[in-house]
């Protein structure tokens, strides 16, 4: 029995969730495996010229009962702008379910999220995951500016959330790691999850690591093949270069070489 | 009924479609996909003596209608593979063979003897044709000198199938194929990947840590398509083809050129079930064509 | 304002984007479309001695982001050229360079004495890599003692700027490099196509009357781009970077790599005006970058 | 000024006209040149993988006051059915007007058009061109069966409409070769003109040959450029070998080795 497949998905929804980002929905005529937060699904860019390779996209939610899968896409370059042009009832071919999840938290727990840039689907997805009381569960995020943030107020049900822009114009002025959450006590917190642009999660590697909280981030590495088989990926590790792919995307910040 | 099975010196394929070394890691990672008996066989991940961790991040970047990488012949060595990886694959009902890669010719004599002990690995891929990596690689597949001597020497130490896998970055593959051909190699296989490079303009910066790498995907068809026709023209010996394959029409048509097996490489990245489409639309087009045997492919290309 | 003047050994070009041989005709073509005074100089059609006329249809295959060509250099002979076309396009505002092909060496001496006189032509290139001919051509181009031998016979009957075309179907091209150097060549361009093959898997057959053909096109680039950067560290004179150049990015990517200027060839069959988008990509470039000169970016690359 | 355009047009019809032929319109936002049947336009396919070249396509019919081109396309291959596939309200990049026309006949002259498969647009174009009356102009076109055929019935105002089909359904039975017009008298006419598959303009220039009757050839060669500077289209004539865009497409068959 397969546990990874390639399907041609229906596209249920693309809506703007601001300039630069968009919810994407798709569904399948058949059941979804068991999908997690931190696991991703890699997507061909039909249609396009000068594209060869997929993208790899984390997913944001899972509706067993509709096989719908959503990702949250952001334009960085030729193919993620491609992707959110797709019109509802396209078809969408997608590798899946790709990569491993987070440490999920304990009953007693108290957990922050940090999710900036491309990297907030997974965190948002986690949050609702984690089975903890919303008190226990922290969420900052972190962009440029008040139009930069997507909405995730419907997210209030699973955490409180904290708001960074480099501007001031939402939430706390400056860089997450800037945050009363870093700048307060970082110790009240028994695990850190983290997605995002590379230096965010260094900066926040950094500030766990001193705390010594505990501290999961999970890499946007490029990839080729997204399934473990083109040592494309790599990052280094105490354990040797592994493959983001199918070790990662998550790893423990004490694994790996920052 | 068509038959699929074609022979490459005396093993014998259930079908033509393989996978090329390097893009289907030690056949486990497509078995998530897909039954391994379905293909002919797997030409597995590169392996050395010794662990290598490969090249810098980055190691890939996307060119036109094809991809360059430097990974640098990553792998944790063969004692590695023959204790934790071939007990778990021993069993898929393919053909498995493993790709040899040394600095130098002591290397691979050592990685020889120890392949030459599995039981189930019916061939070796001799690759002297790696472009990514510092020493030995590429520059034994680049003369004739050099090439001949990697071949004598483990020819003298290895008893099954032996398959050099030529490089592209010659002026005339023709020659290195008579020459390998000569030390007594039982087949070859190209082509490997071409030396290429990528830039970032805006950063005014290589895209890939190591400045050049390996040119894969379809951009490369036109090229080792013709060389593959030349090469099999010069040499007795039978011919695997690799290079940009992407459909069941590009598989046939390296066959076509001479090929008695093709490698699918790069096109699994795009697509992990594309092999097993093109096995079966070789069959689909055996049929419309009315051919008993896939064997018949081989070099009937009309000129 | 930026500055987009660019040299080559002592001839200047208003801008460093020219039209590759045998994809701008007589630069006459070129001219229904924009005004030649646009762009900095025009490769104009590989040229012999006598009428040529060419190889047989079909001379052409589309491949993933490329082409086939076969053409095997039709043209009317030089003494046409100089009676009938020169005199049309002898007052065009941009560098005119002659593409000059040989079987022999004394026809490469021939058509350069005749070249030698004419005004406004102020270089030509030696094209020792065409792929699509039976005597001359790429036989010259993929040895050194070939490669020297005509850059020397030619070099003694020519004054003016002697820019040397490099064939990519070599082992190593800056050693071919080198050695035209050696001999007195002012520049070297380079590349040209590789040569490849395609087979029209359903009537299996090639696609093309001379079974193989001459690769362009966005497929080679990451090659020629690679070549290019390993010439220009090879050499000490200017090197012209050509191959699958289609955008602004991609010309910028062959100067930094160490083009003094490049040729776009196979994109303007594509889409005529690339050339032109391309010198107002490279100044726009240059003005978000702060820079003040197109040379700037010659060699740019930081590694 | 330039003679030649490259230009991004909007498609304003694209519509079936049977099942592998489609009727496209193009609009463009300037001024058309002037452009006679038996030119053609070379069009982007864009958003096709694995296409580069564009594809050349005659033009059937120009109208001048609303700057709007039509071509009729047929499916033959991945290039022709990507475009039969385009919207309306798409832009369609063209290169045009490209190649030369047909000899126009003389008001004295009794003319033969002959279409099959593409090539069928230049004649009918040329028909309505013609400035001739009705009873002087007889077009034959030719197809498989009826299904392959498209109506032309508005021509009537043009010419007199012949029909063959291989398999009788529509006109006459067989190749055009073996209609009528050509097995009574192909002396009654003056000029013949025709386009199609190779097979058959060959079959015709015999037979023109035999009858001692002006006979032109649009051909249909491979192109790569489209405008002369490749020579990859190049006809073996009584002058060498010429290009079919620059020089053609329009050929007189004594000028083809043919
Ligand atoms: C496991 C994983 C999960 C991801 N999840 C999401 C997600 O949920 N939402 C989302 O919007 N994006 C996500 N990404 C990132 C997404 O894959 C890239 O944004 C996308 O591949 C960019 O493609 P492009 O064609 O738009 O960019 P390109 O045109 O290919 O590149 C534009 C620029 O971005 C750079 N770039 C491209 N890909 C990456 C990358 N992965 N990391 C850093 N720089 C890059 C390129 O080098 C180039 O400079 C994820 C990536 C990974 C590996
Ligand atoms: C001057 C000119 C005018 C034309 N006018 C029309 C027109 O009005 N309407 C129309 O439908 N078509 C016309 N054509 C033909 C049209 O250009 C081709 O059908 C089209 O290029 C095929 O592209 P494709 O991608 O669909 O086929 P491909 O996928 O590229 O090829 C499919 C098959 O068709 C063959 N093929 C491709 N192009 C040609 C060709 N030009 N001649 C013969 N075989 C070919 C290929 O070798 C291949 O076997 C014209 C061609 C020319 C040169
Ligand atoms: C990521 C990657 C890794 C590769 N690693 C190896 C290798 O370890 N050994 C080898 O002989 N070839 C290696 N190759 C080359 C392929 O086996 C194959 O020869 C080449 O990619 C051309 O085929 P393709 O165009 O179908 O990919 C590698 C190719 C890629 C893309
Ligand atoms: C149709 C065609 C004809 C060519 N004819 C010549 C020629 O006559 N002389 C020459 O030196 N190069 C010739 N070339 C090679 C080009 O000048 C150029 O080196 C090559 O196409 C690579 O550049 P590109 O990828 O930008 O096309 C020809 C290329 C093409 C596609
Ligand atoms: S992307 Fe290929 S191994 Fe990770
Ligand atoms: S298509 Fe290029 S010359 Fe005719």
């Amino acid at each position: 029995m397969p546990k990874k497949f390639v399907k041609e998905f229906t596209v249920i929804e693309n809506s703007a969730l601001n300039a630069t980002n968009f919810l994407i929905k798709v569904q399948s005529d058949t059941e979804l495996p068991e999908i997690k937060p931190g696991q991703f699904v890699n997507i061909e860019i039909k249609e396009a010229e000068e594209i060869f390779l997929r993208r790899p996209f984390s997913v944001f939610e899972v509706d067993y009962e509709k096989n719908v899968i959503s990702m949250i896409v952001k334009i960085l370059g030729r193919g993620s702008r491609k992707l959110t042009e797709i019109k509802a009832g396209s078809k969408l071919s997608m590798v899946y379910p790709l990569g491993k999840t987070f440490t999920y938290p304990s009953a007693d727990d108290k957990i922050l999220l940090i999710g900036g840039g491309s990297g907030v689907a997974p965190m948002l997805f986690l949050a609702k995951e984690s089975g903890l009381p919303v008190e226990n569960v922290d969420i900052l995020l972190g962009a440029r500016s008040k139009e930069d943030h997507i909405n995730v107020d419907s997210y209030k049900q699973y955490a409180n959330l904290h708001y960074a822009s480099e501007d001031g114009s939402l939430g706390e002025k400056g860089f997450v790691t800037q945050h009363s959450v870093f700048t307060n006590n970082l110790n009240i917190y028994t695990k850190i999850y983290a997605c995002g642009p590379d230096g965010m999660m260094r900066a926040i590697a950094k500030e766990a690591k001193a705390a010594d909280v505990f501290c999961e981030v999970s890499l946007e590495n490029l990839m080729a093949c997204g399934f473990g088989v083109c040592l494309c990926c790599i990052e280094p590790t105490t354990k040797g270069n592994l493959c983001v792919c199918t070790e990662g995307p998550v790893f423990n910040i004490n694994d790996l070489k920052w | 009924m068509v038959d699929l099975k074609v022979k490459l010196h005396d093993i014998e394929f259930k079908n033509p479609v393989t996978l090329a070394s390097g893009t289907c890691g030690f056949a486990r990672e497509t078995a998530e996909f897909f039954e391994p008996g379905l293909l002919g066989g797997y030409f597995l991940k590169g392996t050395t003596l010794k662990n290598r961790d490969g090249n810098n991040y980055p190691r890939m970047a996307e060119t036109p209608s094809g991809m360059l990488n430097a990974v640098g012949l990553q792998n944790k060595g063969i004692d590695y593979f023959i204790e934790n990886i071939y007990p778990e694959i021993v069993n898929y009902d393919t053909q498995l063979i493993i790709n040899v890669n040394g600095s130098t010719v002591e290397d691979y004599i050592a990685l020889t003897e120890k392949v030459n002990e599995l039981d189930k690995i019916n061939a070796i891929e001799l690759n002297i044709s790696c472009p990514n990596v510092k020493e030995g690689g590429m520059a034994f597949g680049v003369s004739c000198p050099g090439a001949e001597m990697v071949t004598r020497e483990v020819r003298k130490v290895y008893d099954k199938t032996l398959i050099v896998k030529l490089s592209p970055n010659v002026t005339d593959i023709s020659e290195i194929a008579r020459a390998v051909e000569g030390q007594g190699a039982d087949a070859v296989s190209l082509v490997n990947t071409f030396l290429g490079m990528a830039i970032d303009a805006e950063k005014r910066e290589p895209l890939l840590s190591t400045i050049t790498g390996g040119l894969s995907g379809p951009a490369i068809k036109p090229i080792a398509l013709r060389m593959v026709w030349q090469v099999a023209n010069a040499v007795k010996i039978p011919v695997v083809g690799i290079g940009g394959i992407m459909t069941a029409s590009d598989a046939i048509e390296f066959m076509l050129a001479g090929a008695s097996v093709v490698q699918v490489g790069t096109a699994i990245f795009k697509d992990p079930m594309i092999p097993v489409k093109i096995v079966e639309g070789i069959e689909d087009y055996l049929k419309r064509h009315n051919m008993q045997s896939a064997s018949e492919l081989i070099g009937a290309l009309q000129v």
